[in-house]
């Protein structure tokens, strides 16, 4: 058996665990969801190399297909906490509503 | 021959990442690194692309490897020209 | 096979790109969608008492390949609750959202969180439900954001956060499975699992993400911000189905999957933490300023309940007694998805009239919403369990098990848990009966009541007087589960 | 022999990189610095997904997961320095002991996890799984339709989780139009930019029809396609298009649903003849994933552009007094 998928494994639960470890340690929005990201990719390079198998034979699709959808999926959940994030940042321009709906 | 020449390019291709490389870590300032990156990069893939055209005989494949390349090198003019410019901004506020 | 396992997910999916599209019709569309829904999933439910579980394979494709769907019993009677609950909100939403700046994208989005909870409920495939868990989680993130405060956005982030971390330690979780096992189909995945460290490693992992997600104490305290700012249908949904389709995929891939790894240690700590969360979240909700934060609040209580059913469920031997557990089990989570979906419109309809939510300030608010207090009322009886409501026979259940095995101390935890429930909703019902009267802010219409009452008669009365139908409905799948 | 020697150096290389990458990235305390490496770390996993024999993934990992999340953060770091205050505020009555015994338990117990999730691996596969699904698929890959495998498990044997990826995407969208504001810098382009930009938006339009054409028998399809045409647009937005090209509300809301309509449709249809959800009649699945695919890039593209974008694109020519408007009272 050849080495590649034990190294890749390991460095995708070391990925993994720095992820969680990095997603604890910090508060902010930005350096949590870095973190998150990270974290995020280790499991998907595990699920890469669960579907290697071996040099010249060909490796397993599935896995592939589920990482393509992860990282689509890890985008747009970024892409909207970033959003969230800069409304917290933004000047209070509009009056706060008190009930949480708006009413005109 | 061709093997052999092409092994020659694809190598000089590799020094001179090599070279681009420590242009960016020991050059002073952010001009001089972007053109450490930019020259050196763009040519050192034109020469690994230059290689890889002559060890593979498929027409189609060189045109889109050369394709490849043509786009790298828009590309990086322009991001290069951003940065720069960028850099430029910041120094004279 | 049947195709009618797909229509809850369709017609909600089908509907939001509708209401994307003729935004001035959203509400009509996802009214009428909404009610389709119902309908389908009472189809799908007479199909799986006729004909036993129902399973379908999309695209055709030999099972393995394609992405499974499953209905049983029990994910047929969450699908129940979950159409029922959805229809009432969606009509209490169409008043409420009516003003809102964020109405064209409210409607889409509410539809879409429809599709994620059917789907979840539906589904048989691993990674299927990891999609689904991230379509629940952002589309339940956004909607709680719309409620447009500070708060509610700052609540939103944390959500989204945790509810990511959560995902990933689901994902982990797939990835193990998916190294050992080589497939994804949870049925297949049944037939081979067998104890050893793939299989605890990724039950951990798994399990650790859903409790994240479904708010067992100690991992309950992104909810109540997020519940108690949230749109009002919006907190409805997420407090009465959201969290509790989390708790139905725990107990789903306990039974079904980690069966043979289930460990009464493992299934002792959801008890301890069940029993933590009832008394902590009632102790919480008795002192709490807001009527929605009491809301909040009581749901974590409420989930504690589930997750100390569930753990006694797992440790019983297969048998009746199993089986009349489960049925409790069931009973107590319908009942609660319809008391607490009513508690939160009912605090909904209380802050647009009032124009706040402070319990303290909304003394002879009852007079003026009377409907609505009632519907309170008998919310806070099935929340409570009293008789004649739901929870009342699932508790009855309960009790009479834990004595006969001898386990007082769960007793002790259940009437204690009770007790504080009381506390909680008298001090609100105290107020709200009082005499004199705050200021009227505008005229109130009836039917903007109704399908608050809808949901408490249903919690107290259907579901305490019906409350067999769901035992004998369970029972018609008792030989089967997955395998 | 030699060969197996220097790839296992490159392994070895590669693998220790991302990890002290993503260190360096995640410990660190300089959010642009941990951002930047946080792009570096994406670029080398994609290295990594190529080495393993997945260039879907490496096209894909290149640019959505380093090209456009790195993007989105860089573009959200003026927003979080003003963030960091107000935490260094909030930690400063928090018991400091606490904190750190927190922390070494959390530490202690991601490092357990972490061992765990190696000791499980070490499990390795079972020998007695009758089947795998990888030879399902290649069994059954000539009637997908399609000739890349990992396209035909994702728009056909798998197609139900990639429809439900489309709505988990259109949620983000929605979630953007509703809550957010345009946060592109203006920017006046200068022409050299003008220039470059006349010629890689349609070399990147081009490429993104490309990528979707040869995903049926090679690697690329609607996802790398999509963030290939999102590029485009982000382009456009950083040369001072402050629509990036994006249509009027109405047209942006079918251009989001594009895809989901077209697959619930697609899906839909069949099974009024007595097919299963998502089957699709031999001979036509070809054509009707191409299709399929073609309206997903549209929606992807749109959505990562409104990602970027942050808010509901303004009119182009506006001056910035009309934002405030659009946000509104």
């Amino acid at each position: 058996m050849s080495s590649t998928p034990l190294l890749y494994g390991l460095c995708a639960v070391a990925l993994f665990a720095i992820g969680l470890l990095g997603a604890f340690l910090h508060s902010g929005l930005l350096t949590r969801l870095l973190a998150v990201n990270v974290s995020g990719s280790g499991v998907l390079l595990l699920f890469v190399v669960l579907a290697y198998q071996g040099a010249g034979q060909r490796p397993d699709p599935v896995p592939h297909a589920l990482v393509l959808t992860g990282l689509v999926v890890a985008v747009s959940a970024t892409a909207l906490a970033l959003m969230l994030g800069r409304w917290l940042q933004r000047p209070e321009q509009e009056p706060e509503p008190e009930t949480e709906q708006d009413q005109e | 021959m061709v093997e052999l020449l092409a092994g020659v390019l694809m190598l000089s291709g590799a020094v001179m990442f090599l070279v681009g490389s420590i242009g960016l870590l020991r050059l002073p300032d952010i001009y001089c690194r972007l053109h450490a990156l930019t020259k050196v990069d763009n040519l050192g893939l034109g020469l690994i692309v230059a290689g890889l055209v002559l060890r593979h005989s498929d027409p189609r494949l060189a045109i889109k490897m050369i394709l490849v390349w043509i786009l790298l090198l828009a590309s990086s003019a322009a991001i290069a020209h951003l940065i720069a410019r960028q850099a430029l901004r910041r120094e004279s506020e | 096979m049947t195709n009618l396992l797909v229509w809850p997910v369709l017609l909600s999916l089908a509907a939001a790109l509708g209401t994307l599209i003729a935004p001035s019709n959203a509400a009509r569309i996802a009214t009428v969608a909404a009610a389709l829904s119902l309908w389908s999933v009472l189809l799908l439910l007479s199909a799986v008492i006729a004909e036993g579980p129902q399973w379908l394979i999309l695209g055709g494709w030999p099972q393995g390949l394609g992405i499974a769907l499953h209905a049983d019993p029990l994910s047929a009677l969450f699908l129940l609750m979950s159409a029922a609950v959805c229809l009432a909100a969606t009509i209490f939403a169409r008043r409420y959202v009516e003003h809102s700046r964020y109405r064209s994208q409210f409607w889409p989005l509410w539809l879409l969180l429809q599709t994620a909870i059917y789907a979840l409920l539906l589904a048989a495939d691993l990674f299927n439900i990891y999609v689904t868990l991230e379509l629940l989680g952002l589309s339940a993130v956004t909607l709680s954001a719309l409620g447009g405060s500070r708060a509610a956005v700052q609540a939103a982030v944390n959500y989204l956060i945790l509810g990511l971390l959560g995902s990933l330690l689901f994902l982990a979780g797939i990835a193990l499975i998916y190294g050992r096992y080589a497939s994804l189909d949870l049925q297949l995945l049944a037939r081979v699992v067998e104890p050893g460290p793939s299989l605890w490693v990724a039950m951990a992992l798994m399990t650790a993400g859903l409790v994240l997600k479904s708010a067992l104490f100690p991992l309950h305290f992104w909810l109540p911000a997020v519940h108690a700012n949230a749109p009002a249908p919006v907190s409805a949904v997420l407090s009465a189905l959201v969290v509790k389709v989390a708790f139905y995929l725990i107990m789903r891939l306990w039974l079904d999957l980690f069966n043979p790894a289930v460990m009464s240690t493992a299934a002792d700590l959801f008890g301890v933490f069940g029993a933590l969360a009832i008394v902590w979240g009632s102790w919480q909700a008795m002192f709490t300023a807001r009527l929605k934060l009491l809301a909040a609040y009581s749901s974590i209580a409420q989930l504690g309940y589930l997750f100390l059913f569930l753990s006694l469920v797992l440790v019983m031997p297969e048998g009746e007694d199993r089986q009349l557990l489960l049925g409790a089990l069931v009973l107590f989570a319908l009942s609660h998805g319809f008391a607490k979906s009513a508690l939160f419109l009912a605090a909904g309809t209380v802050q647009q009239y009032a124009g706040h939510d402070r319990i303290a300030e909304l003394r002879g608010v009852a007079g003026q919403l009377p409907l609505t207090f009632f519907s309170l009322g008998l919310a806070g009886v099935a929340l409570i369990g009293l008789p004649p409501s739901g929870s009342f026979l699932a508790k009855w259940q309960l009790l009479s098990t834990t004595l006969l095995a001898g386990q007082w101390y769960w007793v002790a935890v259940v009437v204690v848990g009770s007790l504080m429930a009381c506390v909680y909703m008298f001090r609100v019902l105290s107020v709200a009966f009082g005499e004199e009267g705050v200021a009227t802010q505008r005229i109130h219409s009836r039917r903007e009541e109704l399908p608050t009452l809808a949901l408490a008669v249903t919690a107290t009365l259907i579901l305490g007087l019906g409350g067999v139908w769901v035992w004998r409905v369970l029972d018609v799948g008792a030989a089967g589960g997955l395998g | 022999m030699m060969d197996s020697w220097l790839f296992d150096v490159v392994d070895a290389l590669l693998a220790l990189t991302a990890v002290v990458l993503a260190a360096m990235s995640v410990l660190g305390s300089d959010q642009k610095r941990s951002i930047v490496l946080f792009i570096a770390f994406g670029l080398l996993l994609s290295l990594i997904w190529a080495r393993l024999q997945a260039p879907d993934l490496a096209l894909a990992e290149a640019a959505i997961g380093a090209g456009l999340t790195g993007a989105l953060l860089l573009s959200a770091l003026p927003y979080s320095t003003a963030e960091k205050g107000a935490c260094r505020q909030q930690r400063a009555w928090a018991d400091i002991a606490f904190n750190r015994a927190l922390r070494g338990l959390a530490a202690t117990l991601i490092a357990g996890v972490a061992i765990a999730m190696i000791w499980a691996l070490d499990d390795g596969r079972l020998q007695s799984v009758p089947f795998t699904v990888s030879e399902q698929v290649f069994g059954h890959l000539p009637h997908s339709g399609v000739g890349n495998p990992v396209t035909a498990v994702l728009l056909n044997f798998r197609a139900y989780d990639t429809l439900l990826e489309l709505a988990v995407l259109l949620c983000v969208a929605l979630g953007i139009l509703a809550l957010g504001q345009p946060s592109v810098p203006v920017v006046a382009p200068g022409p050299v930019l003008v220039l470059l930009v006349g010629i890689l938006v349609p070399l990147l339009v081009l490429m993104a029809g490309y990528l979707l054409w040869v995903g049926a028998h090679a690697p690329g399809g609607a996802f790398q396609g999509g963030a290939v045409l999102a590029a485009a647009g982000v382009l456009l937005l950083l040369s001072g298009h402050r629509d990036a090209w994006l249509p009027g509300p109405r047209l942006l809301a079918a251009a989001l649903g594009a895809g989901l309509f077209l697959f619930i449709g697609a899906g839909a249809a069949m099974t009024l003849s007595g097919a299963v959800f998502l089957e699709y009649p031999e001979g036509w699945a070809g054509a009707i994933i191409l299709l399929i695919e073609a309206m997903a890039l549209l929606s992807i593209a749109v959505t990562l552009v409104l990602a970027y974008l942050g808010g509901p694109p303004a009119p182009s020519p506006s001056p910035p007094a009309r934002h405030t408007d659009v946000e509104g009272h």
